[in-house]
């Protein structure tokens, strides 16, 4: 059965692959599977009706850890109908497609501008349809047809899911395949959201049910019965997801939205298959479930509002599609009344009456279609006095029609006559308001039938009608599955007694009880009696039809009303959202950050709340009498850095808590730290000066300063926060940290003195790697956007460029002969230091990361005694080919180990002993170190030619986009 | 023992200069005239300081680094008094009241404008 | 544990994120550098008690050096995106003549879409907006 | 013989936080950056005296590198200040 | 490369200094450290102008110096602590230099910086103008006074480094590069 | 192992550093870029097979014991994100070297973008917490300079709140990791896993939240999503897509280390109530848009929510139906975003009032999008239908009925926006007009563009067709994450 659905996948594919090239011939491949379908199922149907069915199960994920997805196929005695239906009538409407789409009408202006569209407009432009993407079309029509085929086979509740959205998404495809039409667009959207949304319903209704049951089979779940509070959110959440399905009151609406599809669409998936997809699951869990609370009230009020409320709209329809649409309404609504009331007699008439109704609206339709194919119209004011002109069509139709009205000796009647038997016979309290109510839905359709078919077929009323007689003839293909569906109604009816015993077959599968008879003469019965009211009533209709059609039209306000709540909540949602994401995502960092600090007081807060407490025992005012005024110190140059509205002001007073960091640093026994952060700190200062020396020293005016005290609080809080939490953190200790066995292997395993420098090339060495990654990205970024402001400068030469003024290229009489000579005497002394640094620093304060940036500082001095020309060849040097070779050297390093079998990053002890120098020990990880000092060299040296002098750095970029 | 005593006075004398040229740089009354107590206190103090420092080190290569830490301070503290004073007066920060002559005039520059400087 | 330094940690958590609360981008830089003063401080201080320095060969307690060699990589990091902010600063500069950090110009369009929606469609029953493509839903 | 240092110290800190008083007072930015160099100077002492006090060693690079260095922040904001006052 | 050979000796002796210990890997790397920093520092632009030290008046301007260094800072002590308004007397001076050595100039403005009272501001060598010294007096008396401090100055320094390039205030610097071109 | 493990970060670093010095030649930046990660991902391969057949693997780096050394681990979910993020951040590089732009605009693409791999690798493949953040600073700087690439007006201004925004982020994860440290004495993930058990409930309680909170941040959950939505879309597609498939997918990845092997079942009520509000918020921000970059970016806020729903539900279903769905959405979204960058290309625009028609365009385009929209939606039989079936069954089964509720919710609100951008963009009249002469196909006219995004959805759609093998994988994943001690013995062989 997987093969079998997955041939219409495979066809869709196709169907896609040669539209363009095959054009109508194309509806070859959607009728291929359709035959093979019915070919199939003509060879199971003897075995399912003699009460065998047919399983298939493809484990899609295997169910080791409880989570199972699978598709379950069972094809039994319903199934068999409905995949009948899906497949027989699927082939006729490829065929009629085939006639549809190809017969005369070339679009004139192929492919061409496509002009607006009037909407459903009296009278079309001849060859709109044509227009279509027929590759898109057939292909979402057989996929479609797979997907109802699955869906009416499915035995689990993930396939029946699957196939259930399947279906959605494909008509969504097919309502809205002229998509140049805002209706049409419009109408496909409330169909997928309506039904999708029902999907999901569904789906929650589906999964509880399951679980419930403990089984994802869907005869199991039926066979399990469960009951409970669960069960019966489940039973309105699966309701939800038929009801809207098959468009029931109040989710009729999309109904005859859909109607913007093309007439094949609205035959096939309109009328006779998709819309039935929720009869078909109402009518498997009715035997199960109509007995919980929910399910009657919702099953029976829903259905009988449809019936009533299409049948009104149908008789005020001036399009003859239309009202077919709201008949379908009407008569879903009467199906789904009888499948769903759980009366084993209703449910076979229901499922009889199913199948009438597919085989006399489908034709139906498809006439419709014919008409408008060669008329151009679908108004009854324009048509007429067909009956003459196209004798076929109309005896088709009229047997069709006469099915739809009840009338003998049609399969309609017969079906409804075992409709009104099977309530009027049982035994519940409320069967004659149910009753009642029918008749009213029966005398209308009654009514609108025999409108549709004389506004057609009948004499003309109208003398201007004259598109009537341009029209030509439809063809004998073209008419053909109009006749051959159309008198099946009539075959059927005559032969109701054999037809309703393999519907009886085919009812068994729901419900062992609804095994009942089809007759067209069950004697003078109650149901009998009713029919002759339907009549009656129906005749009384169409002959105050005037009247009624004059009055004001309540039932086009509730209906529209379905329609309005869906397009209000629609807009509802999206203002909605507007608003939502208009105040949340408000675009302004401050608030962002505000609110992101807030979410961090947030955290405090509660772990402050459960119980966060520091063990005051262990805290000391502080350490040392230094380090406290240190402390005090940097307190003020802190709140100075704040609250200074000048912007170098605020950068030295930065330096300055730098500064006192080190020192801190250095008291606490950290001098690799103490060094490092006077180099960066020292460093920064000038990258600040470097980037911000054309800003205005005076920091703006804030532009709102009602947040101000807000934005205070909510950091304040953190800070009091942190407080608490490092204390607390600092004074709970539950382990040892590993400095002990790094102090241990730090000189023997590693050869180094200095710990922490051990620690950063060696223990942690990729730590590092990383680190001076970062850097080197950091100095990259920067380049990148130096060269996107020498890009600017050079495609506008406007303000701020010509204020722009960079120290070293003004006047003169700015370089100084003083730090020029200086600069010349301390410099070398500079990289002496450096490389001293670097290579100590295993087994003292220093390291790669100090030398380098003491270079970087050197570099600086330079750059501030002269600017670029002062770095002289040095700033022609492409600062990132420094960089790539210290990353290259460090990454080098650490991978060399690899080739020799050791680990990623493992150091090596060399122990020389050589002639002249004496014993001399070689650490591996020196390389490492040395790599970072190269790159930190790079780096430093890109910030300042990039950054600073950026009339005169080197160019970076390979080409400049111009 | 009597290098001891070299040692603590050099540092108290250098800690003092340094305390003096801060308390100039509090006390003075133009920038150009903090610059000089800045300067020239802060380089004999550090120097005496480190001298006292060099004194206690047992390691040559301690002592010789401490110099040449001295000769560098006595090489940039001037740089950096020029550099900062040249730059005060360009921008046309104000001289004390005390100021009795100014020859030094700047390079006359129509555009110049002197921005906020605080 | 330093009480002092514990609240000078806090103070530059307090103070860092404030800056970081401003338009400006240079406060914004100067702010991260506060805290990220505050946080090589949380970790130098929570990591363990002072000592020696951790080098091989001194005597007395040494201090914990895997706070250190943490600190050490956070200061650099710290660095390299200072630069890299300097960087945006100095670019956002030369564009507007402002390092002040604007408004996301969407996000503006967004919520400008909400008052105007507001004031001109006070019942929106309008099918047509239904359809994403028509003009109703642009929000220029 | 222990009490010098501490008391060295202490001036020290009261030096400092005079510099830092100026640095924040400017009124210029001249006078902060002379201030932030007369801190630095002080610092340099500061380490000069622990120096002195231990006889380690230790302290003694990072001395050496803020008298090389120590010195670029003041250059850099007079070379800047310079610029922006003539454009 | 394009260094004085003193610069070379001065590294090398850096150098070892920053080691502390005379060792044969100190001795060697030392060789290789030198030349790869002067390597780096001959991409550097440098200044054309070559000088000859004498050691003896090397000597003296260093004792020069120490005096007046100390004589500074106890200036500076009385005006710190009690500042008079004649020790606040100030003025701005520009004082005339008879070369325009850069490194001649460079050591002068240092050591005025340093002595009492007087604090270099900046120095212009560059032609067509006179080379000329500014510094700013603190507890001024006149100009000519201030004049000639920087002038002796300027002969101390002149005695201890000479120009071996023509550097008077007829020829300038940057035409100054034949060696030993003194009239 | 030991050779193997750290391949994939250390490939990419090597082809950085020779990046930089083939800085002026854009075709040797190609070159390296991809023999780099053509490495990158043969390594990846490897370890996957390894690790499927002999369990966890791991590495000490340096060659010193566990215990004081940093550590790579490889578990099931570490090396399967790993494999995904080597494969996307490939495919995605040959999409960039289709569209030229990119790494036209910039010397610096490649070696960022090397840089970028090499971070993410560490970021899945790191076993201390320290060296994650190193990881994540890694990439992140890489992503700074990534989103500023082009460095016009719009990167500026958004990139300048990403940074900001990111670099806070950076500091709270810098605090947590240190406050740990001073906690436990220790960083190392392995060891941890016990010490953080002894700690007092409130310090617990703080720490969890604190990495919570960050890593949340990276993973852009609500309320802390903001970064997001204003910084991708101006970046340059390539970039976006892959920031987009990867970058908040590490964040929940950390989330899970830290609710599983960190602090297991830590915060999972905190963490229901932040899936929810960040599935809605995220769904109704896109709805809100109407420019399609913003759409899937407020998207990617969305189903984040999924992943932490799973989280919180916790236990091995909703544990393996969070890692299916990460498995799912990183070439999902991806796709998506490369579509998008098409689309630009084509158009010259992203704004849905501008585009339309693109069905007559190109169907099998048309195709392109549509698979991972629908499998986004949650639509079956895609692979996103798969993800989400899952976390409702686990939802359903751990009885939060509200969470499922959301999430269906979030789901049909999903389906809105995504028929949002197939009707706006999609149907309707072709626009705006091919300027230059004959219309091409949209996939005809770059090739290597086209192959790349098929490549990316084709992997989507494989994801769907072999779920079931996907997700027993994943199942052995969430049961090795249920099981912290495996983590701990596999790294310390005790
Ligand atoms: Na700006
Ligand atoms: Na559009």
């Amino acid at each position: 059965m997987l093969t079998l659905v997955g041939t219409f996948f495979v066809a869709a594919v196709l169907c896609a692959a040669t539209g363009a090239r095959l054009g109508a011939r194309v509806f070859a491949f959607v009728a291929a599977p359709m035959v093979a379908t019915a070919t199939w199922l003509a060879l199971e149907s003897s075995g399912v009706l003699d009460g065998s069915p047919v399983s298939q199960t493809f484990d899609w994920v295997g169910g080791t850890g409880g989570f199972a997805l699978a598709l379950k196929f069972r094809l039994d005695g319903f199934g068999l109908l409905m995949a009948a239906l899906v497949s027989g009538i699927g082939l006729l409407v490829a065929v009629y497609s085939f006639s549809y789409f190809a017969e005369p009408h070339e679009p004139h202006e192929p492919h061409e501008p496509h002009e607006p569209d009037g909407h459903l407009s009296p009278v079309r432009e001849v060859g709109s349809y044509p227009k279509i993407n027929l590759g898109v079309f057939s292909a979402a029509l057989v996929a479609f047809a797979g997907s109802m085929l699955g869906l009416v086979l499915a035995n689990d509740i993930v396939t029946l899911f699957v196939f259930w959205e399947l279906t959605s998404i494909t008509s969504f495809f097919l309502i809205g395949i002229n998509d140049h039409d805002t209706a049409a667009r419009q109408a496909a959207l409330r169909a997928l959201l309506v039904t999708g949304g029902g999907g999901l319903a569904l789906l929650a209704g589906l999964v509880m049910l399951s679980q419930q049951a403990g089984t994802t089979e869907i005869s199991g779940i039926l066979a399990a019965e469960p009951r409970g509070t669960v069960v019966n959110v489940a039973i309105v959440l699966v309701l939800l997801g038929a009801l809207t399905k098959s468009a029931q009151f109040p989710f009729h609406f999309w109904l005859p939205g859909a109607m913007k599809a093309p007439t094949p669409v609205s035959a096939y998936l309109h009328s006779a298959t998709m819309v039935k997809a929720g009869i078909v699951l109402i009518a498997r869990f009715a035997p199960a479930f109509a007995s919980t609370p929910p399910w009657r009230p919702i099953v029976v009020v829903c259905g009988l509002a449809s019936l009533i409320w299409g049948g009104g709209r149908a008789l005020r329809q001036t399009d003859a599609k239309l009202a077919l649409a709201h008949g379908t309404v009407s008569q879903l609504g009467l199906l789904v009344v009888l499948v769903g009331v759980g009366i084993p007699a209703a449910t076979y008439a229901g499922i009889a009456m199913l199948l009438a109704h597919a085989l006399f609206k489908a034709p139906l339709f498809l006439a419709v279609g014919v008409i408008d194919h060669q008329l151009h119209t679908r108004e009854f004011s324009r048509l007429g006095g067909l009956a003459k002109k196209w004798p076929l069509l109309a005896a088709a139709s009229g047997c069709a029609a006469l099915s739809m009205a009840g009338l003998p000796p049609m399969l309609g009647f017969a079906t409804k006559e075992k409709a009104l038997a099977a309530l009027a016979d049982s035994d519940v309290s409320w069967r004659w308001l149910v009753l009642g109510v029918i008749v009213v839905g029966s005398a209308m359709t009654f009514a609108y039938t025999a409108r549709w078919w004389m506004l057609i077929f009948g004499p003309r009323k109208h003398e201007h009608v004259h598109d009537v007689a341009t029209g030509a003839k439809p063809s004998a293909a073209f008419v053909l599955p109009v006749a051959l569906l159309g008198f099946a109604s009539l075959a059927f009816g005559l032969l109701s007694t054999p037809v309703g015993n393999v519907v009886a077959k085919m009812a068994v599968g729901l419900d062992p009880k609804a095994a009942k008879k089809l007759s067209l003469w069950a004697g003078v019965n109650t149901a009998l009696i009713l029919t002759g009211v339907v009549i009656f009533g129906g005749l009384a209709v169409m002959k105050f039809i005037a009247v009624v059609q004059r009055r004001r039209d309540v039932g086009h306000r509730i209906g529209l009303s379905g329609e309005k709540a869906f397009d209000r909540s629609y807009h509802g949602v999206i203002s909605g959202a507007r608003t939502l994401t208009g105040a949340v995502q408000s675009g302004s960092l401050p608030t962002y950050v505000t609110v992101t600090a807030g979410v961090v007081l947030a955290a405090l807060t509660a772990a402050l709340v459960s119980g966060m407490r520091p063990d005051m025992s262990g805290v000391v005012l502080a350490n040392s009498p230094a380090q406290f005024v240190v402390a005090v110190l940097a307190f003020g140059m802190v709140i100075g850095a704040a609250v200074v509205p000048r912007r170098f002001a605020a950068v030295m007073l930065l330096g300055g808590v730098g500064y006192a960091m080190a020192a801190l640093f250095m008291m606490y026994g950290a001098p690799d730290l103490a060094l490092t952060q006077l180099l960066v700190e020292t460093l920064s200062i000038v990258v600040f000066l470097l980037a911000l020396r054309d800003l205005p020293n005076s920091f703006a005016a804030p532009r709102r300063s009602r947040s101000k005290m807000l934005r205070l609080a909510v950091c304040g809080a953190v800070g009091v926060g942190v407080t608490m939490f490092a204390l607390t953190a600092g004074t709970q200790r539950v382990g040892q940290s590993p400095t002990i066995q790094y102090e241990q292997l730090s000189e023997k395993a590693a050869g180094g003195r200095n710990v922490v420098n051990v620690i950063l090339v060696d223990f942690r060495g990729t730590d590092t790697m990383g680190e001076i990654t970062v850097l080197a990205l950091a100095a990259i970024g920067v380049a990148n956007l130096a060269a996107a402001v020498r890009r600017s400068r050079r495609h506008q030469m406007a303000r701020p460029v010509d204020a722009f003024n960079p120290p070293n290229e003004f006047r003169r009489s700015s370089s100084s002969v003083i730090l020029d000579q200086v600069t010349h005497a301390v410099f070398p002394v500079i990289l002496l230091l450096s490389l001293f640094l670097t290579f100590r620093g295993h087994n003292a304060p220093g390291g790669g990361f100090a030398g380098g940036l003491v270079v970087g500082g050197g570099l600086a001095i330079r750059y501030l005694a002269g600017g670029n020309a002062a770095l002289g060849r040095l700033a022609k040097v492409p600062s990132t080919h420094i960089i790539g070779f210290g990353l290259l050297i460090s990454v080098a390093t650490a991978l060399i180990p690899l080739a020799v079998g050791n680990s990623f990053l493992e150091s090596s002890i060399y122990n020389l002993d050589l002639p002249v120098l004496g014993e001399l020990k070689v650490v591996s990880a020196a390389f490492f170190d040395l790599g970072v000092y190269v790159l930190v060299i790079g780096v430093c040296l890109a910030i300042l030619t990039q950054l600073g002098d950026h009339r005169s750095a080197p160019e970076l970029t390979t080409q400049d986009a111009s | 023992m009597i290098a001891d005593v070299a040692s603590t006075g050099l540092i108290v004398l250098g800690t003092l200069l340094t305390l003096v040229a801060a308390l100039g740089l509090v006390r003075l009354p133009d920038f150009f005239a903090r610059g000089h107590a800045a300067t020239k206190g802060a380089t004999l103090g550090l120097a005496l300081t480190l001298s006292g420092a060099a004194i206690q080190m047992s390691d040559r290569g301690d002592v010789a680094k401490l110099a040449l830490a001295v000769i560098v301070q006595f090489l940039t503290a001037p740089v950096a008094s020029h550099l900062l004073g040249r730059a005060a007066h360009r921008t046309g920060i104000a001289l004390s009241d005390h100021t009795v002559l100014d020859e030094l005039v700047d390079e006359p520059d129509p555009t110049f404008v002197a921005k906020d400087l605080k | 544990m330093s009480l002092a330094l514990s609240i000078l940690t806090g103070l530059l958590f307090a103070s860092g994120l404030y800056l970081m609360t401003h338009r400006s981008l240079t406060r914004i830089i100067i702010g991260f550098g506060l805290l990220g003063n505050g946080v090589n401080l949380l970790l130098l201080i929570t990591g363990g008690p002072p000592g020696e320095a951790p080098i091989l060969g001194r005597t007395g307690e040494l201090a914990d050096s895997v706070p250190q060699a943490l600190i050490l990589t956070s200061i650099v990091i710290g660095f390299a995106l200072v630069s890299f902010m300097l960087a945006l600063a100095w670019r956002s500069w030369t564009i507007d003549g402002s390092d002040d950090v604007e408004d996301d110009v969407e996000d503006r369009r967004v919520a400008r879409a909400v008052r105007r929606a507001e004031s001109d469609r006070p019942d929106g029953e309008d099918v047509e907006s239904m359809d994403p493509s028509s003009p109703q839903q642009s929000t220029s | 013989m222990n009490v010098a240092p501490i008391v060295c110290i202490a001036v020290s800190f009261f030096s400092a936080s005079l510099c830092i008083a100026r640095a924040l007072r400017g009124p210029t930015v001249p006078d902060r950056a002379i201030a932030l160099d007369a801190l630095v100077v002080v610092l340099v002492n500061g380490l000069g005296i622990m120096v002195a006090r231990d006889g380690d060693g230790l302290l003694v690079d990072a001395i050496l590198v803020i008298g090389l260095l120590g010195f670029v922040a003041t250059l850099a904001v007079a070379r800047f200040t310079e610029s922006r006052g003539s454009s | 490369m394009n260094v004085p050979g003193w610069v070379a000796v001065a590294c090398y002796f850096a150098w070892l200094a920053m080691w502390g210990d005379i060792s044969v890997p100190n001795i060697l790397s030392g060789i290789v450290a030198v030349a790869v920093v002067l390597w780096v520092s001959s991409a550097l632009p440098t200044s054309a102008v070559r000088h000859r030290l004498h050691p003896v008046a090397l000597a003296r301007l260093f004792g020069h110096f120490v005096r007046l260094l100390v004589l500074s800072n106890w200036t500076l002590v009385k005006t710190s602590l009690h500042p008079t308004p004649t020790a606040l007397r100030s003025a701005i001076v520009a004082a005339p230099l008879s070369q325009r050595s850069p490194l001649v100039s460079t050591i002068v403005a240092n050591f005025i910086s340093l002595t009492p009272g007087t604090l270099t501001l900046d120095v212009r060598l560059d032609e067509p103008d006179d080379p000329v010294l500014y510094l700013h007096v603190l507890g001024f008396t006149d100009v000519e006074a201030a004049r000639a401090d920087v002038a002796e100055v300027e002969r101390w320094v002149l005695a201890a480094v000479t120009p071996r390039t023509r550097t008077d205030i007829a020829d300038g610097p940057h035409r100054a590069t034949v060696e030993g071109a003194i009239p | 192992m030991r050779m193997l493990l750290p391949l994939p970060v250390a490939v990419p670093l090597i082809g950085m550093a020779v990046s930089l010095l083939a800085v002026r030649h854009r075709r040797a930046q190609r070159a390296i870029s991809s023999v780099a990660l053509v490495i990158t991902l043969l390594a990846s391969i490897a370890i996957l097979v390894n690790v499927t057949r002999a369990g966890t693997a791991v590495t000490s780096l340096g060659g010193w014991p566990a215990d004081i050394s940093i550590v790579l681990v490889a578990d099931r979910l570490a090396s399967l994100m790993l494999l995904l993020g080597v494969a996307m951040t490939s495919l995605v590089l040959l999409f960039a070297f289709g569209q030229g732009g990119t790494d036209e605009a910039s010397p610096f693409y490649h070696p960022a973008y090397l840089a970028l791999a090499a971070g993410i690798s560490l970021a899945f493949l790191s076993g201390d917490l320290f060296n994650l953040f190193v990881a994540f600073e890694l990439l992140l700087m890489a992503s700074y300079v990534l989103v500023t690439l082009e460095g016009n007006d719009e990167q500026i201004r958004s990139g300048t709140s990403y940074v900001v925004l990111n670099i806070i982020e950076s500091v709270l994860l810098l605090s947590a990791i240190g406050l740990t440290f001073a906690a436990t004495g220790t960083v190392s993930m392995a060891e941890l896993a016990s010490r953080l058990a002894e700690l007092p409930e409130g310090l617990r309680v703080g720490l969890n939240l604190l990495l919570l909170l960050a890593f949340g941040m990276k993973a852009a959950v609500f309320p802390l999503f903001f970064w997001l939505p204003d910084s991708y879309p101006t970046a340059p597609s390539p970039v976006a897509a892959i920031f987009a498939g990867l970058l908040t997918k590490i964040g929940v990845y950390a989330m899970i280390r830290t609710e599983t092997l960190l602090f297991p079942g830590g915060q999972q009520g905190l963490l229901l109530i932040v899936a929810g509000f960040t599935m809605i918020v995220g769904v109704l921000g896109a709805i809100a848009q109407a420019d399609m970059k913003r759409i899937i970016s407020f998207h990617i806020i969305s189903q984040i929510g999924y992943m932490v729903m799973g989280l919180a539900i916790g236990g091995p279903a909703a544990i393996a139906a969070t890692v299916f769905y990460m498995l799912h959405h990183i070439p999902t979204k991806t796709s998506l975003f490369l579509v998008e960058g098409i689309i630009e290309r084509h158009t010259g625009t992203s704004n849905l009032d501008r585009v339309s028609g693109l069905l007559h365009r190109s169907g099998p385009f048309a195709l392109l999008f549509l698979i991972p929209a629908l499998s986004l939606a949650g639509i079956p039989p895609f692979s996103g239908f798969v993800g989400k079936f899952a976390l409702v069954t686990a939802g359903f089964e751990a009885k939060q009925w509200a969470i499922v509720g959301v999430s269906l919710l979030a789901s049909l609100l999903t389906l809105v926006s995504m028929t949002k951008i197939w009707v706006g963009a999609f149907w309707g009249k072709a626009e705006p007009a091919v300027t230059d002469g004959e219309p091409v196909g949209i996939l005809r006219s770059n090739k290597l563009m086209s192959a790349a995004t098929i490549a990316v959805v084709g992997s989507s759609v494989c994801i769907a067709i072999f779920a079931g093998p996907l997700y027993s994988f994943c199942e052995s994943a969430a049961r090795e994450l249920m099981d912290p001690s495996a983590y701990v013995r596999a790294v310390f062989g005790r």
